[in-house]
């Protein structure tokens, strides 16, 4: 039983950590929202250049072949950061969809993913989206940053069959619609009117839901990231804050509310290292369960901190200028992708009976 | 004991429904219904049709234009037109200057503003918060000094929802720094077109410029302008509160939420395919908000028909606290019932219209927003830890 | 719409309160307790003098009328008491069970109901009691104070028809197990071996059903007078006892929490008085969600105000001797008997569809 | 990282099961299944088995019979005899006393002592709670006067955990009244049978006696009864309060309430015939659970297995807050599950055994009793609103 940190987990934590302190306030992140891509290009490759993409990858397909607790080392030292890039995604999701295909992992950066669809809610069945003689119809949902994507991993049927497949973003079959979350990140919806689609060998239903199960494992460590940064902001409002001659945090009730939001943030910490740690052990339905645990518990912390930080702060946590409010949304964001509190309290209780 | 609406209350709902059906703007009403923004002129319009038809301020004096409704009609007016989606009712200046005006104005000022704010010819904003003040209103630095005919007011208010549409601000000043610091306040009028008044906005976080910082710098106003006494303005200020007060709860505006709830959940599908008004966990928090919606309404009607419940502090706190508790909880329901499509921010569509259709369905675009935007119901107008203070006080000195 | 009382009910409500004030102190109460029957005959002889059992009987058979708001009037008078006769039991389901018998109404304060068994958990079902030739066998659990009963009501089965029956104690075929209830209510199980068992005519399941509902919803505002008076207990501590120097009354946190405390108590009031409206009203499937929807929602009151209560007394609420925790006892049977939270949670789900 | 125990973890473990499965009296440990209260006897007999077995007091050092175990193995051992249904150790002397008078005690004093707590020959109650002083230890009343070569106690102490049962109290006294509340108290031995002693039993909610007060008139110890520096007991009872915090949060206790819910809640069925372990309602509140209890046995191991966060006292209050509401939210869903059965008092079968049969199932004498016992975890040794003011303060001044 060891919950320190092995060195390269401490390398990566740095990295990252001084990544997102330089180049990721939240004033520097309200400009990049504001670029017409809706996140900056030049960041984004100063992100590619860390390598993340490689964590995840096994060392004998050259990349570093960590485990579930180095994904969630980088994930929570991102969270701080809200960053606007794919970068969970890339890590886990499309390194083990890839099937082992060297062309995707060497350029696992220049892929995104196509797993949702409208009106499906959080089903990864892929009802409205067909292949047939290597040629895709359909459309996606909820697909992240396509800004430097040069390929789509599409979820499709064919011949009643479950499948992964590749798709160019420059086919001219390929019409994109681009969106921000409520959070600002850029997103899009993809529809395909018959472009090409190469299908991804051994990939079906069960290594995509496996690999949604890892990347919400992933993304339940950003979550913690994040909710650690507001509650941070949250306890310095209150100290510095004054109001009827003295300063907020001098008031009990406010004094517990904080407490209460720490508990919540430890508790969905330590949640999110067991996940991680069933990741590390687990595959098929145990992994699925321990996601949906995580993301059931991590969800409600994250609505309650989300709710009481913006409380704590008063009218200012109201506003858009002051930062508070994007770690909210961001939250909140959280909750509606990958399966909302419901469908994960609904899973794990199916899958514990 | 008798919870039934007697023959005249339901003659009268009757009315109203009939009024909201035939006179209001569908189109600002579908507004409403699917949580998107409206414009000035959507409010205006609104305004215009309530008075054509002798809805504009029926809480007033009768000789002012009011309607001498029992508190339960007022209540049944403000559950149908929540109901059939009309918008809320521009309170500044019909339920807080007007009311002031009628109990403490000079008879000129009277004369001069009531009719305006019927017709809603001005459109009123409220210069109460100031930075720095937040919940401790008597805190407030704005100071105006007497100069001759004339005071001179310099200094910022802040959180003034609609000041970039308003043509007259009501404000608390300071006009005596050697006192308590409630003694020291007045209560003026001022017209915002007057040299050295600046409106900034301030965009919350569903992206909604509603509210605003105004600066005043060297302002000058007519001495007229005061109302009532100098120096009485707190006494004035609580007056007003008091009575915005009716209506706290927003139980009409919950029903018409709930009731949309009832119809997105029965129109979204689980991925198994069942209608998540039948899933369980959904249904659960479906039942459970009825009843406290229920038991809600029912203390908000014990308040309405009991003067001694009214001025209860401990009953108008928690309506206030429930109220808005519920509906904040509404509005989080209603954006999981959406589920991952409202994750997808269209704000062009929430804020402005748009032509090209909504991504998703129509009520998924305003999920988000309303339920960004109504955090600000357990902060504005008394925080829910002020109101908790207020209640706490009025039971340990009962 | 009024919310006031009428004379009638105004002196119902002196009446009992005075009762309770004179008689039913905490301390008298311990003293009944102690007795050998449980509670003091005596007082209970006083009680039945006040003829409450009448309320709820039609005027034309020598009752008062009385509606659903004169037994909430009443329950919630009795509250602070947490007397432990059957009042409620008599006023509502004997009336209201006694196939307006007059033999049985004249003498209600002598009978008692035996409706539940042992194993059921909440039905009202009877599935272990039978009926054969006028004679019964089977057992019942939960049964009201049994000191003052010459008969009970017994529902059971004969040939397939669900009815109810009456049985004299004194059969030598009844057994008796008398027991207190946590709350130290005498109560007990009954044991029928042969009894002679008279059917009451024109009671099958929906009967009982409504009339365990009309008692369910009367027991409801019983639970508001016992919220309010250990919600007032609470305050008077908090103002009296200092720690730090302070009384605790002065602590924010423990301001806020007797806040809370109100609002649960004024929350619970309103929803007995709209399920008093609803009883007033309505019958058959309506009236029994009425119940449920009441009770579901002023049993997690209950328990609220039980656990809190006990909570800001500190130590002093774990002791038998000081009084708040013989309202927390009361208010935790409360949602033990006649269906808990998630019974009627889910009973107004399902009749709502 | 690594999550997984070691191999030597692993068999340490299978020992501990063995030991339980063998030694351990199953009477004691039906009875603590059940819910049923123990007699001194049973808790007496408990110790002396473990002091057989070498695990009376594994946490002393290694020259008074201490083992030197890991914070994991100490876990495993908690966790193991409680998934066994054992007694929890007594821990006034082992975990209390114990290692005060072995970090501050003289030679003689440890020489005396330790042994006899070890085997339990004296049975040690904590003499710190006061009337009126309750969660505000510091303001404590009972006083120590020296006379020649004895210290003369007078005063009362409150809560006092099987006092009836002591042979000798540790006691904090106020020996200097004219400094800081925190500099004049002082840390003494007693002798419960001191003349001028008097024990007074306090009933609990539900009818067990298991606490007490204390009364001192002119009680005579020998000044050599003094641990350490008179004036200094505040800093030996911090010390025994860090000591004492060690499986604060429960877990064991935890996990083997979750097993028995579990298992009434296959055996118990509802109105329709359903497993209540089915039904929607409480499935769900069974998973809430297991999701709770899974991050808080992460959070304790994340505590034991960190000397930093040992010292955080941001995470000793979390798990004393965290285990306690766990706790108490298992007692009650043991008595819902149980269902109308919990309602049927049967004090004489829970307290001191009954040869007739229980009313209902067997487990459903305990239900009610344990729960309303368990009210306690919040309240006693530092109440959860006083664990939230220790994480403030640490937490702002960090």
């Amino acid at each position: 039983m060891d919950f320190s940190l092995s060195e390269e987990q401490r390398m990566l934590q740095e990295t990252v950590g001084k990544f997102v302190a330089d180049r990721y306030s939240l004033d520097q992140r309200k400009g990049y929202m504001a670029l017409a891509e809706g996140h900056d290009q030049g960041v984004a490759s100063e992100l590619t250049e860390l390598g993340l993409n490689l964590v995840q990858i096994p060392e004998d397909q050259g990349g570093l072949g960590g485990d579930a607790f180095d994904a969630m080392v980088v994930g929570e030292a991102l969270g701080p950061g809200l960053v606007l890039e794919p970068v969970m995604e890339v890590m886990t999701a499309v390194a083990a969809l890839a099937g082992g295909r060297p062309d995707i992992l060497e350029d696992s950066n220049s892929h995104t993913l196509g797993l949702y669809e409208r009106g499906q809610r959080y089903a990864l069945t892929a009802a409205g989206t067909q292949v047939e003689g290597g040629k895709i119809t359909g459309a996606k949902t909820l697909v992240p940053n396509t800004a430097g994507a040069t390929h789509a991993l599409v979820s499709a049927s064919e011949g009643g069959q479950l499948g992964l497949y590749r798709v160019a973003m420059s086919d001219e079959a390929v019409t994109l619609f681009n969106y921000p979350l409520q959070d600002g990140r850029p997103f899009a919806d993809l529809q395909f009117d018959g472009a090409a689609a190469e299908r991804i060998d051994g990939v079906g239903l069960a290594e995509i839901e496996a690999a949604v199960a890892r990347l919400t494992i992933a993304e339940c460590a950003v979550a913690v990231g994040a909710m650690q940064a507001a509650l941070d902001m949250t306890k310095e409002y209150l100290s510095v804050r004054k109001q009827f001659g003295r300063p907020l945090a001098a008031f009990q009730e406010l004094q517990f509310r904080l407490v209460d939001m720490n508990m919540e943030v430890q508790d969905a910490r330590s949640m999110a290292i067991w996940a991680a740690n069933q990741a590390n052990l687990t595959t098929g339905e145990a992994l699925l369960r321990a996601a949906s645990m995580a993301k059931a518990k991590i969800g409600k912390a994250a609505t309650y901190v989300a709710e009481d930080s913006i409380q704590l702060h008063g009218g200012m946590g109201m506003t858009l200028e002051y930062g508070i409010g994007a770690f909210a949304k961001y939250l909140i964001t959280f909750n509606l992708l990958h399966g909302d509190v419901d469908y994960h309290m609904g899973r794990s209780m199916r899958l514990s009976a | 004991m008798d919870l039934k609406f007697s023959d005249e209350d339901l003659a009268f709902q009757k009315t109203i429904e009939a009024f909201c059906e035939d006179h209001v703007s569908k189109e600002t009403r579908q507004k409403i219904a699917l949580g998107h923004r409206l414009s000035k002129q959507d409010i205006v319009d609104y305004h215009k049709v309530l008075y054509e038809h002798g809805y504009a301020v029926p809480n007033w004096k009768q000789e002012w234009g009011g309607r001498d409704w029992t508190s339960i009609q007022h209540q049944i007016f403000d559950d149908v037109t929540a109901a059939y989606d009309c918008p809320r009712r521009l309170a500044f200046g019909v339920s807080m200057v007007g009311p002031v005006l009628q109990a403490f104005g000079s008879r000129e000022q009277q004369e001069k503003y009531l009719p305006r704010i019927a017709r809603l010819d001005d459109w009123w904003c409220q210069g109460f918060s100031e930075p720095g003040s937040g919940s401790d209103l008597a805190s407030l630095k704005t100071t105006a000094v007497r100069d001759g005919d004339e005071y001179v007011i310099n200094g910022q208010k802040t959180w003034t929802t609609y000041a970039q549409h308003a043509d007259m601000m009501f404000i608390l000043t300071r006009t005596d720094n050697e006192c308590k610091p409630q003694e020291g306040i007045s209560f003026m009028l001022l017209d915002m077109k007057t040299p050295g008044v600046t409106v900034k906005p301030i965009i919350l976080l569903d992206g909604y410029h509603e509210v605003n910082e105004v600066f005043f710098d060297d302002v000058r106003i007519p001495a007229e302008n005061l109302v009532g006494q100098e120096n009485k303005g707190w006494d004035y200020a609580k007056f007003l509160l008091a009575h915005e007060r009716f209506g706290i709860a927003q139980i009409g505006y919950a029903k018409n939420q709930l009731n949309r709830l009832r119809d997105i959940a029965a129109q979204e599908r689980t991925e198994d395919g069942e209608r998540l008004i039948d899933n369980m966990f959904f249904s659960q928090k479906l039942a459970e908000i009825e009843m406290d919606l229920t038991a809600l309404e029912v203390t908000n009607l014990r308040v309405l028909s009991d003067v001694k419940n009214q001025s209860d502090l401990t009953f108008a706190g928690m309506l206030k606290i429930r109220g808005s508790d519920l509906n904040q909880k509404l509005t989080r329901l209603i954006m999981e019932a959406v589920g991952p499509a409202a994750a997808v921010e269209q704000q062009d569509l929430v804020l402005h219209g748009r032509n090209e259709p909504p991504l998703g369905p129509d009520y998924a675009g305003g999920a988000a927003p309303s339920y960004l935007n109504n955090r600000k119901l357990s902060i504005f107008g008394g925080s829910n830890e002020i109101q908790r203070t207020i209640i706490a006080k009025a039971m340990l000195t009962a």
